[in-house]
């Protein structure tokens, strides 16, 4: 078990909107008590949410996997449920604003319709044309390997919020969520769409804007790698045109 | 349905670079971007230098001289240094990044210390003798 | 909701040349620095002498190329990044792209006058 | 009064596993369709399953429908009706297959089949010994499924409408579905969504409890409308509680960790279910491991500062075997445990985990009541699947892995039912009620104006607690007794709630409130079935319920082998006899439960 927490207050300052009643958003300065139980930065902000219950913000199952309450932490984009509270320094508020670069419906709560429309615009599912057969089709266990780190993405948007490049060109520029979906389909042997996913990214903006600045690597609050997923499709890319 | 719209367009956006936290890498980035931008924006400054420094004329070889000691020049030119050898240093981070070496996280990170070492201290060391101090 | 007008087709090759035009910069780089520690910069004569050298004269012009699509890949990248208006942004493109030709152009005639 | 009606063929609430599913069939079939999702679709709460998919596909050892089908049965403990367990683990190979075909990443063995590993309850040969039943990708299957789900919807255009919450169902007087009201939570705006169909994929309510392996979101939505509608919620007293659930967290550990050899160990280090179930051992029923933990803590032999857990062991495992198949118990163990699994113990404890009851349905996902004679009358235009629905095909007690497939084979059988009637019966559709969105509006307005009225944190706090204590694993009948006036006291105070927040644009507050007042209802139906039924039976044990001859562990089939039935209106039950005879074979006889 982790080291027991004591009863602790934190502090915070949290990005405020409301646009039924706020001109323009506010830093709200509030504390809570937490007590042992309470672990995880979500803890917390359920807390603070029976404290003043206008505070809103996406949350669902509280262990990583839902992908629903990811948003900027002390500067840095995470997952509420996978930030530890005993972490965060004494002394210093814990400031939470919405996910970057995406526009603010109220408080935590960003509209990733963008967000979407790039991960839909990859055409986010298997295309095989082969009659199908009775049973599943076979794959060996090592090209089933080549989806690990792939598949496991929870659609967070904590990389493509990070990523400048999605930042100046959120229409236009796929951003590492979206492209490491594109890769998790290329590199399945099952998919047959390969030349037209390629044809589909190789674009200025679509993949290119990846100037492999590598901040998605470094928020992912799963670990994976969407900037290496990005070099294997640059690289097949090169391939087919030279 | 038309207010909904008028609301999305005027929705607010948080994208105060001042408060959002990027790793090291991050910066090096944007130190790659901006040291790109210096050199290409001081072209001109340093097709003249080499033009006159190849001068068989000696009027321009004394003006060359004569810029190159003034120390206005010299931090311009030290910026030029430092911008060269980041957009070099990072330059190739990238490269090794595109041919798939060095792109773990931790590597990531510890490459873009190195960038940052390597072309600060480089830069140092040119700078000095830049100043001759050796 | 606006569509997604996106394919132009031409993202792998830019990139492509950006790498390539980088490595031979990187190499020219480090042969310059190379001749420099020799001596190539000792007397005004000897770094003439050295950029004269026919060699030298032929990668200094591959540099210089090389420099100029590089950069042209490179500024422009910018420009996409944060002009989002079509038509000041090719009027930048264009303007680049002039500058860059006739820096191309000044420095070509430096070495081959020498 | 005046408001915006939009029409479809079909509407589905709900964008889970279950959800999707009955998607994919009604747009294939090219009917114009509605998916309402209070959270985008791949953050439903089947994306958190993670140990398998049920499929006697036999890729490693051989395998059949009907030892599943046995093996179901027994773990129902008999509440099952066998003729849908039938149906739905000859319906496994075929769904698990489909999932493939959508492009789902299972994990592959060397011949390039699905991997499948053992799990719980799941036996070859009748009940011999565990058998790999279990089709998996990782510890993700849940994830894998459900995107490849979405992504599937995607290929055939489904329309979604994402963040809406559904409030009420719209029934007319003849009884017949007419649709839903749903609320926009971006705006607030109150919509009427009119269809021909209208099929309840809305998943559980574990949050009725305090301790719950289940999202935030698990609220029972599609329970709490059925029951203001009149449907009547079957066999709500069986909860399942997950005997891997991590001390203190309550996130789940999946029994998959015992499939690839976990075991687990009281204080003493001891591997104790040798004692309960020596055939099985860890891998027994989870209700019967769940039992003999709480026992072990029970008796003073459970782990840690207050002697309140037990631990489940994998350091004997291959760390490459760990990291492989069971990838994010390892990262949960660290996240939520403090412990690397692979050198050390995690602490778990039973956590409510899966509501075996629900909407009362035929193995066509057909939401049926009792009308006249008839005991399985289907409510003319409604469809039920998924957790939130009762088939039954897990009567007293879930086996592992069973749930993804139930989600799969009835979120499509329901589909292809709504799809068969529109197609023969309906051929427009029948006018609304003119009243069809009064009760919403009533209960939104209400919120609105409730002055001195109850927290709502408060309020669900208040009344998790209750069912924990009052409703667990173990239950008393005093403690039921008591719990029914509890648990009515606090509904009380939930139709007296009061938020602060009035905003109309994306007001969770408001959603928090609406929610509270759909699990009221699942805690009603809970507690007052749970109260009533004097036997011990699959998660259900009761402490008067001795086991005797005739009552083998507190079993009584003479007087309660059947079905629960609350309903809303009074409080009151009825019941309804199991069926007992499956689609083809012979009806597999009770017998005492040993594993």
């Amino acid at each position: 078990m982790t080291t027991p927490l004591a009863m602790r207050t934190f502090h915070f300052k949290i990005y405020r909107y409301d646009p039924d009643k706020d001109a323009k958003p506010y830093m709200q300065d509030i504390s809570v008590v937490c007590d042992p139980m309470d672990k995880k930065l979500l803890d917390a902000m359920v807390k603070l949410k029976a404290k003043d219950d206008s505070l809103s913000f996406r949350r669902s199952c509280r262990e990583g996997v839902c992908g629903s309450d990811a948003m900027n932490i002390n500067g840095k984009n995470g997952l509420a449920c996978l930030t530890d509270l005993a972490a965060f320094p004494e002394g210093k508020p814990i400031v939470l604003r919405p996910l970057p670069g995406l526009p603010v419906v109220r408080d935590l709560i960003v509209d990733m319709t963008q967000f979407f429309k790039q991960y839909l615009s990859i055409k986010p599912y298997l295309v095989n044309d082969d009659n199908l057969p009775e049973r599943e089709r076979l794959q060996s266990p090592e090209d089933r390997e080549e989806l690990n780190g792939l598949y496991e993405c929870i659609m967070c948007a904590c990389c493509t919020t990070a990523c400048p490049s999605f930042w100046w060109n959120p229409d236009k520029f796929v951003g590492p969520a979206g492209l490491l979906a594109a890769y998790r389909f290329i590199a399945d042997t099952r998919d047959q769409a390969t030349n037209e996913r390629l044809d589909n990214l190789e674009d200025p903006y679509r993949l290119f804007r990846c100037h492999t600045i590598m901040n998605c690597v470094d928020v992912c609050p799963k670990g994976l790698n969407p900037t290496k997923a990005i070099g294997k499709i640059k690289e097949m890319l090169v391939q087919r045109a030279v | 349905m038309s207010a909904l719209n008028e609301q999305k367009k005027q929705r607010p956006k948080f994208l105060d670079l001042t408060v959002i936290r990027l790793p090291l890498a991050g910066y090096a980035s944007i130190l790659h971007r901006v040291s790109g931008a210096g050199l290409f924006l001081m072209l001109p400054l340093l097709i003249w230098l080499l033009d006159l420094s190849l001068s068989s004329t000696p009027e321009h070889l004394a003006l060359f001289e004569s810029i190159t000691r003034n120390v206005l020049v010299k931090l311009v030119l030290l910026g030029l240094i430092w911008a060269f050898l980041h957009h070099f240093c990072m330059g190739l981070r990238i490269l090794l990044i595109d041919v798939h070496v060095g792109v773990e996280k931790q590597q990531a990170r510890s490459s873009a210390m190195a960038v940052m070492v390597v072309s600060l201290s480089l830069t140092l060391a040119f700078g000095l003798k830049l100043f001759g101090v050796y | 909701m606006s569509r997604l007008v996106v394919g132009a087709h031409y993202g792998v090759k830019d990139w492509l040349a950006q790498r390539i035009t980088a490595v031979l910069m990187a190499i020219y780089t480090l042969v310059i620095f190379a001749a420099v520690l020799a001596g190539a910069t000792s007397s005004h004569d000897a770094w003439r002498g050295f950029m004269a050298h026919g060699v030298v004269r032929f990668v200094t012009f591959l540099f210089i190329i090389s420099l100029g699509y590089h950069a042209w890949v490179g500024v422009r990248d910018i420009w996409m990044d944060y002009i989002k208006p079509t038509s000041i942004r090719i009027l930048l493109h264009v303007l680049t792209l002039l500058v860059l030709i006739g820096y191309a152009g000044w420095a070509i005639q430096i070495i081959w006058r020498l | 009064m005046t408001y915006t009606v939009r029409k479809f063929d079909a509407v589905v609430v709900g964008a889970g596993g279950a959800g999707l599913r009955a998607a994919l069939q009604l747009s294939e079939s090219g009917l114009k369709t509605a998916v309402l999702t209070k959270v985008f679709p791949t953050r439903s709460h089947t994306v958190a399953a993670q140990g398998g998919v049920a499929a006697s596909l036999g890729n490693s050892e051989e395998d059949n429908w009907h030892w599943h089908m046995y093996d179901t049965v027994k773990g129902s403990d008999w509440l099952g009706d066998q003729d849908a367990i039938e149906f739905m683990c000859r319906q496994a190979n075929q769904a698990v297959v489909e999932l493939e075909h959508y492009g789902m990443p299972f994990d592959r063995v060397d011949n390039g089949k699905i991997y499948q590993r053992p799990f719980g309850g799941h036996m070859s040969n009748f009940g011999e010994k565990p058998v790999r039943r279990s089709c998996a990708a990782a510890d993700r299957t849940g994830h894998a499924m459900l995107h490849a789900l979405y992504q599937r919807n995607v290929k055939v255009n489904t329309q979604f409408f994402v963040e809406w919450q559904a409030l009420d169902l719209i029934r007319d007087a003849d009884g017949e579905v007419l649709g839903v009201v749903a609320m926009d939570m971006e705006t607030s705006e109150v919509v009427a969504f009119h269809a021909k169909a209208t099929i309840f994929a809305t998943g559980g309510a574990g949050r009725v409890y305090y301790s719950s392996t289940n999202a935030f979101i698990n609220t029972g939505d599609g329970l709490g409308m059925a029951a203001r509608a009149g449907i009547p919620l079957e066999d709500m007293e069986f909860w399942q509680f997950h005997p891997t659930g991590v001390a203190g967290a309550g996130v789940l550990i999946t029994e998959g960790v015992r499939g690839e050899g976990g075991i687990l160990r009281n204080a003493d280090g001891e591997r104790f279910m040798e004692r309960y179930a020596p055939n099985a051992k860890d891998l027994a029923s989870r209700d019967v491991v769940s039992r003999s933990m709480l026992t072990e803590i029970n008796e003073g032999r459970g782990a840690g500062p207050y002697k309140d857990y037990v631990y489940l062991d994998l350091t004997h495992l291959d760390p490459q075997v760990i990291l492989k198949r069971l990838p994010s118990i390892h990262e949960i163990g660290i996240q939520f445990a403090g412990v690397d699994c692979l050198k050390e113990y995690i602490p778990v404890v039973p956590t409510c985990h899966y509501q075996m009851g629900g909407i009362p349905t035929n193995r066509f996902g057909q939401v049926v009541v009792t009308k006249g004679d008839d005991l399985s009358s289907p409510v003319p235009g409604f469809y039920a699947a998924g957790e939130c629905a009762c088939a039954s095909v897990h009567g007293a007690n879930r086996l592992g892995t069973n749930s993804l497939l139930d989600l799969l084979v009835f979120g499509k059988s329901s589909g292809e039912a709504a799809v068969a009637s529109i197609r023969e019966n309906v051929k427009a559709h029948k006018p609304l009620p003119v009243d069809a969105i009064e009760k919403s509006l009533a209960r939104l307005d209400r919120l609105n104006t409730q002055k001195d009225g109850s927290n709502v944190h408060e309020t669900r706090v208040l009344m998790q607690r209750t069912m924990q204590k009052h409703a667990g694993v173990f239950r008393f009948s005093q403690l039921l007794k008591e719990g029914v006036d509890k648990i009515l006291e606090v509904a009380q105070a939930v139709a007296r709630t009061e938020i602060q927040d009035k905003s109309k644009v994306f007001n969770t507050a408001r959603i928090e409130a609406l929610e509270l007042d759909n699990l009221i209802e699942v805690a009603k139906a809970t507690m007052i079935s749970a109260e009533a039924r004097k036997e011990s039976r699959g998660a259900h044990v009761r402490d008067d319920a001795h086991d005797t001859p005739e009552t083998p562990d507190g079993r009584d089939d003479k007087n309660w082998l059947k079905h629960t039935l609350w309903h809303r209106d009074g409080n009151r039950l009825d019941y309804k006899p199991v069926q007992m005879k499956p689609l083809s074979v012979a009806t597999i006889d009770l017998k005492k439960r040993t594993y």
